[in-house]
C-alpha cells in the first residue's frame, strides 16, 4: 500500500431524472462479454474449429463422394444437398455455441462475480438484455461465417448456381432457430443453480431444434421450400414469447438467493395431489399450504364446477385449439392447389356401399379410410396420440400437440377438397364418414388438447407467484382431471360410434 | 448524520426469514461493524441496503433515497465489496475498472484518471499489465476494493474483506481500509475477524438469527458484557499476609502464591493505592496490568446467551 | 463440541504388503460414484426421460407415420427403420450420459473434493479405473434400457421379427462406441482444468461418433451389416489405446497442479517454429528451451540427416500405411465377389488407344478412370486430400488419413479383381494405368499418411516428459517438414507424369 | 521421536520451484504450525507429506515409511484435512464416512464405529440424517475433519482449519485440535490466523517463497525477532523530574506525559526496583504492564527482512 493520500477525480451522483431504461448500459455490458469470450480459447478453438473448418470438412467429405459418383448426376445430389449443408453448416456452430449463452447468469454465479455486477445501477430488463445479446451475438456471427464459408466454396469451386431465395430461407432459418436456441438458453440460465444443471437441461433445447432441422432438411428434399417460410413465422413468435417470459421471470432476487436445489420429488407429488384434489381456484392458496390434508376430491363437484371453471380458466387454449382446427382443414383444402394433386385422387363416384357392408361384415381387410374396426384398438390409438402430444407439449411450450390436432384435420380438408374440385359431394362425404363419430371425437380432442397445450405455454407465462416448476405440476394436475373425468369417457363414446353407429351412416347415406 | 438508515428492516425468501425488523444507522465518516454467526443475516442486510435486494418489509434509505423507490441511485452512491473477489479472469485491470466505470455511468476520461489513481494508491499499478486470473489472492482482494471504488461512492459495504489472505495481505487490506475511513469514508463492515472488528469499527452491531441482538462501542459491550475491567498483580514475593492489607483498598477477585486479581471502574485513583498498601508492606510488585479483555469472550457469551 | 474424550476403536496400519492394485478400492469407488450419480436429478430425469420416453416417442412417430402410409409398403420401412431406430435410442441416452464422464475427475477438481480422494491409499490405476467404469456402467445401462424398451415395442406392437443377429450386432454397436465414448471422455476430463472445457471438448466425441452411426445406419440401409463388425472391432481397438492412454497419462501430480490455462498461442507457436527448425533428435530438448533462438534450418541437413531420421523415428506409422495399402487392395480385391458385382463391368478388351489418344488430344471429355487432365488440377486434388486427411486424422486419432488411403486402393483392387475374374490382363492394366505415375505417387501419399496419422495417434501416446498438446505441436512440426520437402515436389512429379507420361505409356503397351 | 520427517523436500513444476531444500521434523504428539505467505508453498509442502506429490528432490518419511517408495502406507497413516471442505453433497454423514473408511481398507464394523463414535464426539450426531449439502460451514468443516480421522490416523495434516469459519465455528474447531492434540496427535497445522497458531502450536515454522525463514516456539521467535520484553508505566500524576529517579535503575526507551517504556530481561528485579523509586519521588502508578507482543508484529517483520 502506497502512502500517498487519495486525490481522486470528483465524480457527480447519478441525477434523479436518470432513464428507467440506458441502451448504454446494455452495450457496455455486451461488448465486455463478447470480449472476454472471444478471449477464451475453450470458447473460440472450437466455435472456430467448427465454423471455419466445418463448411470445409463437410465441402471435403462431398468431394470424396462426388468424385467417385461424378459419372452418374451430380447436379440432382448438389441441388439437394447444398440447402441442407447451409442448414447444418449454420446449426452446428450455434449449438455450440449455446455454452456462452447457458453459462451466462449461472455461469457469473457460480464463479461469484454476477453480485457485483448486480449492484451496479443497471435494472433487471438492462442487465437481461445485455446478456441477451451477448450471448446471441458470437454464435449469430459464427453461423453467418459459416454459411458464408460454405456458399462461396460451393458457388466458387463447385460452380453451383445458389437460388438467392434459398440463401435467404437458410439465412432467415439460421436467424430464427438461432434466436429461439438463445433466448431458451438464456432462459435456463437465469433459472438454474449450477452450469452443469444448465449444461443438462440444454439437451431440450438442442434435441427439438436438431429434429426441426431435419424436418426443415426433409421439406427442401421434398421441394416444399415454401413451408419454411411457415417454420421461421413460428420461431419468431416462439422468441418473442421466450424473450418476454425471460424478462417477465428474471429478477435478481431469485438468482441470488437460489440454493442448491435436490429435487424434492416428494414435494411435486404431494403438490400434483393437492393440485388435483383441490378446486381450480384454491390452486394460489394450495400452493403455499400444501403442507396439510389434501381437500377432499368430491365427483360432483368436479363435473358441477370444477371442469366449467378449468374450461372458462383455460379459454385463451381452447381457442388456439379452435383455430388449429379451422386452419388446420383450410390448409388442407389449400394442399390440392398448392401441390397439384390430381383433385380425384379419391372417387367416391364408385363407392359401393354394399360391398363396403359386406367387407366389414366379414372383418377382414377393413375399408382404407377408417382403421381397423376394434372401438378398442380406435380408443387406444386416439388416446396414445392425445398423450404423446401433451407429453411432447412440455418440450415444446404446446407446438407438438397443436400440430398433431392439425395433422388430421389437414388431412379431412385434402380430402373434401379433392371431392369438391372432382364435382363430388364432399358435404355428403364428411357428413357419412366423419360426422357421426367427429361430432363427440372432435371436441374431446380438442379438449384434450387445450390442456395440454397449457402445458407446456405454462412455462412462458406462470401464474403470478408460481415458480416454472409449480406451474408446471399445475397444468399437468388439470390436464389429469381433465383427461380422467372427461377425454377418457368422451374418447371412448367415439370410438363405440365410430365402429358401430358410422359405418352404418355410411350404407344408409350412400345407399 | 445517518448516511445508512435501516428501519424495521425484513427480508423473508419463501418461508424462511432471513432478517427480521431490524433498525439502525450508519453515520457519516463511520465504520459500523456487523458480526454473527454464518447464516445469522449479514449478508441479506448489506445486499439489502445495497438495493440488490428489495426489503420484505420496512425500509432502507441510503443518503436520503429509499432503495425501493431509487434503486438505481443507491446502487450509484454504494461501493460494494463482495464476500469473494469474482473478478473477471481475462480482463486486466484497467479494462475491468472502465467496465464498472462505465455501468456506473461515468465517463470515459474520469473513469481512466480513476483507475489509475486508484491502481497506484492501492499499489497494483506494477500489475496492470496482467490478467486478472493471475493475480495473487490477496491482490484479487485489494482489485475487489478497487472496484468497488472506482465510483467514488460515498458509502462502502464490505463483507469479509479479509478472509482468505495471508497475513501480509489482510495488513495491507486493513490499512486501506482505515486509509478510507481517515478520508471520511462511511463504511460498514462485516467480518469474523474479531481483532479485526476491534481495531477498525466505530461501533459494533451483533446479529443472530435476523435480529439485532447487541450494539454499542467495543467499550460499551466489553463493559455490559463483562463488567468493569479486570486488573491483575503480579509479585516477586510470596503473597502471605498482604492481602489483608490490600483489601482495605479493594477487595480481590481472588489470589494465588503469585498475586491477585480484582476489578475497578476507577483505576486512576484505586491502582496507585493498592501499590502504596503493598510498597508499605514491602511486598515488591512485578506489574500490574488490566487483563486484557477479548472481544471473542464478548462475542461467545452473547452468542451463548441467545442461543 | 462435546467433551467426551475420544474413546475410538484401534484401526490397524496397512500391510507393507499390500497388493499393488486392490479391485476392493475400485468397486468401493465405482459403487459410491453410481449412487451419487443415481441422486441428482439433475442427471438422472434427464436420462431417464431419454431412457425411457425416447423410444417411446420414436415408436409414436413412426406410428404416425406408418399409420398415414400404412396402405404402401410398411414391411420394408420397419425393415430399414427398426436397425436405425435401435442404434439412435442407444446412442442418445449415452451421449447425454456422458456428462458424468466428463464431470469424472475435472468436476471433483471443481468442487474441490478431489484431494481427499487422492488422499487414501488408493493408487493412480485404481482412482482411474474406478472413475472409468462408474462413468460407463450407466450410459451403458440406460443405452441397454432404451435398446431394450424400444425391442419390447417394436416385437410386441408392431410384430415384426427381429432377427437376432441384428440386435446382436446393435447391441455390441452401441457398446464399443458407448466405451470410446466414456474412455474418451474421462482421458478428457483428467486433462482438463475446467468442467467448462470438458464440455467443450465433448463435441470432439459426440460430433465423430454421431457421424460413425449415421455412417452405420448407411451400412444397414445398404444392407451389408457385415461390416458392422469389422466397425465394432475397430472401435474395441480404439478403445484399447484409449483406456491403456488414460492410464498411461494420468497422475495425480498433474490433476492438481494444473491451474487456469490461458492458451499460449504464442508459446506454442514459437514451439511449433523451433519443432520446425530443430533437427529431430534435438526435440526433447527444444521443448525445455524453446525461449532463446530457434535453431537455424540449413536445407542440406533437411535432406541429409532430418528427413532420414525422421522416417526410421516413425516407422510405425510408415507400417500402418503400408498395411493399409496392402489391406485396402485385397478388400477392394475381395469385394466383386462379396458384392456379387459383374466382373465385365470393366472391359478393357474393347479399349481403342487411338481413341483415347484422340479424346485426350481433343482435352473434352477426359476418360473416365483418370481425372481432368490437366495436372495442376490432379496436384491440388491429391494435396487437397492429403491435407484433409491430415486435419481429419488430428479429430480420429489417425483414423481417417488411413481410411482415405485405403479407399482407392479398395478401387484399384476392385478393377484388377474384375479384370482378373473375366479373364482379362490385369497386370497389364495396372502396369498402363496406374505404375507410371503410382510408382512416385503411392509412397508419396504413404509418407504423407505416415505422418498425419502420427498427428492424431501421439494424442494417445505423447513422448516421454511432451504434454499431449505439445505433442501435438511436434508431430504438426514434423508434418509440415515432411509435407514441404518431400510430398509437395513429389506430388508435383507424379501429376506432371501423370498427364504426360501416363497416357502415353497406356497407349504404348495397349496397342 | 520424528514422526514426520522431511530431509532436503524439493519440488517443482515445470520451471516453477514451489518448494526448496526444507528439512525439519514434527515430533510424537507436537503441533507444528506452518506459516507463510500464499503461494508460499505450504500446500504443497503438506501434499508431499501426505504422498499425494512425489518430491523432485529430498525426502519425506512418515513414521518411518518413504513416500516415494511406500506411499500407500503413508495415505494409510495420515489423515488430512483439505484447505476447501468439499464434501459429497448428496452423501449422509455416515454413508460418506464408511465411503473413505473403506478407501482406507477398514472392514465395515470398524467403520460404523469409529464414524459414530466421531459423529458424536464433533456434536454432528444429531444431524446425521441429513445431506451434507445441507450443512452449514461450521458444520462442513468439521465434516472434513472428521473424515481426515475416520481411519485413525497417526499423523494430521491440517490445511487452513478455521478459515472461512464464523467465530464460533472457529472456536469449536481450534477446541477440538486442542482435544486431539491432548489425545497425542501428531499435527502439522497451516494457517493464516495468527492468533490460532499462538494458541494451538508447539513449534513454528515460517517459510517464504518455497524455503524457510524461521523455526521455534513462539517465544523463542519473540525474542528472536523483537528483543526483550518491554514495559509500559502508566501515571497518575505527571511525569516532571521523576525520570532522572528512574534513570538509576533502568533506561527508559521513551517517554510522554502519561510515562514511559523500557526494555529489560529481568523484569522480577527490574520492575519492584523501578516501583520502589517511582513511590520514593511520590508519583502515583496506575498500571505496569508487559507490551503485547503479537506474532503478527514477528511475521510482518520477518516477511519485510526476506523480501
Amino acid at each position: 500500500m502506497s502512502e500517498r493520500t487519495l486525490e481522486l477525480v470528483a465524480v457527480p451522483d447519478i441525477a434523479p431524472t436518470h432513464p428507467r431504461f440506458d441502451w448504454a448500459l446494455v452495450w457496455t455490458l455486451v461488448r465486455r462479454e463478447i470480449r472476454d469470450s472471444l478471449r477464451d480459447w475453450r470458447i473460440v478453438i472450437p466455435i472456430g474449429l467448427l465454423t471455419l473448418l466445418f463448411p470445409f470438412v463437410m465441402n471435403f467429405m462431398a468431394d470424396v463422394v462426388f468424385d467417385f459418383l461424378e459419372r452418374y448426376d451430380a447436379t440432382i445430389i448438389g441441388e439437394r444437398f447444398v440447402p441442407f449443408g447451409l442448414l447444418a453448416v449454420g446449426f452446428f456452430p450455434m449449438s455450440f455455441s449455446l455454452v456462452i449463452a447457458l453459462e451466462s447468469f449461472v455461469g457469473e454465479r457460480e464463479r461469484n462475480s454476477l453480485e457485483a455486477l448486480l449492484a451496479t445501477p443497471a435494472g433487471d430488463v438492462e442487465l437481461y438484455l445485455g446478456k441477451l445479446l451477448a450471448s446471441l451475438l458470437l454464435p449469430l456471427l459464427a453461423s453467418y461465417i459459416g454459411i458464408a464459408i460454405y456458399t462461396v466454396s460451393v458457388v466458387w469451386e463447385r460452380r453451383w448456381n445458389l437460388p438467392a431465395s434459398v440463401f435467404a430461407q437458410v439465412v432467415a432459418l439460421t436467424t430464427a432457430e438461432g434466436l429461439v436456441m438463445v433466448t431458451a438458453a438464456v432462459l435456463v440460465s437465469s433459472h438454474t443453480t449450477s452450469v452443469r444443471a444448465a449444461n443438462l437441461l440444454a439437451s431440450f433445447i438442442i434435441v427439438p431444434i436438431a429434429f426441426l432441422v431435419q424436418i426443415e432438411s426433409l421439406i427442401i428434399f421434398w421441394g416444399q421450400e415454401q413451408a419454411l417460410w411457415w417454420i421461421v413465422l413460428g420461431l419468431l413468435v416462439l422468441d418473442v414469447a421466450l424473450v418476454r417470459a425471460g424478462i417477465r421471470t428474471f429478477n435478481r432476487e431469485a438468482i441470488l438467493a437460489r440454493e442448491i436445489d435436490f429435487l424434492n420429488v416428494e414435494r411435486f407429488a404431494r403438490l400434483f395431489w393437492h393440485f388435483f384434489k383441490a378446486p381450480p381456484e384454491e390452486a394460489a392458496q394450495v400452493r403455499q399450504q400444501y403442507g396439510g390434508t389434501p381437500p377432499s376430491l368430491q365427483l360432483g363437484r368436479i363435473y358441477r364446477h370444477d371442469l366449467p371453471r378449468l374450461l372458462a380458466e383455460n379459454r385463451w387454449g381452447l381457442a388456439a385449439s379452435l383455430l388449429t382446427v379451422v386452419g388446420g382443414f383450410l390448409v388442407g383444402w389449400a394442399l390440392l392447389t398448392w401441390w397439384e394433386i390430381p383433385p380425384d385422387f379419391l372417387d367416391m363416384r364408385s363407392f359401393d356401399p354394399e360391398a363396403f357392408r359386406a367387407a366389414l361384415q366379414r372383418r377382414g381387410a377393413a375399408f382404407a379410410l377408417l382403421p381397423a374396426f376394434d372401438f378398442r384398438a380406435i380408443f387406444w390409438h386416439n388416446l396414445r396420440v392425445l398423450l404423446g402430444g401433451a407429453l411432447l407439449s412440455l418440450f415444446s411450450f404446446g407446438v407438438v400437440a397443436l400440430l398433431l390436432l392439425a395433422a388430421p384435420m389437414m388431412i379431412i380438408g385434402l380430402l373434401a377438397s379433392g371431392l369438391a374440385a372432382s364435382s363430388q359431394n364432399w358435404l355428403l362425404f364428411l357428413a357419412a364418414f366423419i360426422l357421426p363419430h367427429g361430432v363427440i371425437e372432435l371436441p374431446t380432442v380438442m379438449l384434450s388438447t387445450a390442456f395440454a397445450v397449457r402445458i407446456g405455454a405454462v412455462m412462458l407465462n406462470p401464474p403470478e407467484g408460481f415458480s416454472v416448476g409449480e406451474a408446471v405440476v399445475l397444468a399437468l394436475a388439470d390436464y389429469v382431471k381433465v383427461l380422467l373425468f372427461a377425454v377418457i369417457p368422451l374418447l371412448l363414446v367415439a370410438a363405440l360410434v365410430e365402429v358401430y353407429i358410422t359405418p352404418n351412416v355410411v350404407v344408409w347415406l350412400y345407399s | 448524520m445517518a448516511v445508512v438508515e435501516a428501519v424495521e428492516l425484513t427480508k423473508r425468501f419463501g418461508t424462511i426469514t432471513a432478517v427480521s425488523g431490524v433498525s439502525f444507522q450508519v453515520h457519516e465518516g463511520e465504520v459500523l461493524a456487523l458480526l454473527g454467526p454464518n447464516g445469522a443475516g449479514k449478508t441479506t442486510t448489506v445486499r439489502c441496503l445495497a438495493a440488490i435486494l428489495q426489503p420484505t418489509a420496512g425500509h432502507v434509505r441510503v443518503a436520503g433515497y429509499d432503495t425501493r423507490v431509487a434503486p438505481r441511485q443507491v446502487r450509484r452512491l454504494v461501493g460494494l465489496l463482495t464476500e469473494f473477489p469474482g473478478l473477471y479472469g481475462r480482463m486486466k485491470p484497467m479494462e475491468y475498472l472502465d467496465f464498472f466505470g462505465a455501468m456506473h455511468g461515468l465517463d470515459g476520461q474520469t473513469r481512466r484518471q480513476r483507475a489509475e489513481a486508484l491502481l497506484k494508491q492501492f499499489g497494483l499499478w506494477h500489475a496492470r499489465d496482467r490478467r486478472l486470473g493471475q493475480f495473487s489472492k490477496g491482490m484479487r482482494q485489494k482489485m475487489a476494493l478497487v472496484r468497488a471504488l472506482i465510483h467514488a461512492p460515498r458509502v462502502l459495504f464490505l463483507d469479509e474483506p479479509t478472509a482468505a489472505l495471508d497475513p501480509e495481505g489482510a495488513y495491507q487490506v486493513r490499512q486501506a481500509i482505515a486509509d478510507l475511513r481517515r478520508q471520511g469514508h462511511t463504511i460498514l463492515l462485516c467480518t469474523h475477524n474479531l481483532v479485526e472488528a476491534e481495531t477498525l469499527a466505530d461501533r459494533l452491531l451483533i446479529i443472530h438469527e435476523g435480529r439485532i441482538v447487541a450494539r454499542g462501542t467495543v467499550e460499551e459491550l466489553k463493559e455490559q458484557v463483562l463488567g468493569p475491567p479486570v486488573f491483575r498483580v503480579r509479585l516477586a514475593d510470596r503473597l502471605d499476609g498482604t492481602l489483608d492489607a490490600v483489601r482495605e483498598v479493594i477487595e480481590p477477585l481472588d489470589w494465588d502464591a503469585d498475586g491477585f486479581r480484582y476489578r475497578t471502574t476507577t483505576p486512576e485513583q484505586t491502582n496507585p493505592a493498592v501499590l502504596a498498601r503493598l510498597h508499605a508492606t514491602g511486598v515488591r510488585v512485578i506489574s500490574l496490568e488490566p487483563e486484557p479483555r477479548r472481544l471473542e469472550d464478548v462475542y461467545l457469551h452473547l452468542m451463548g446467551a441467545v442461543s
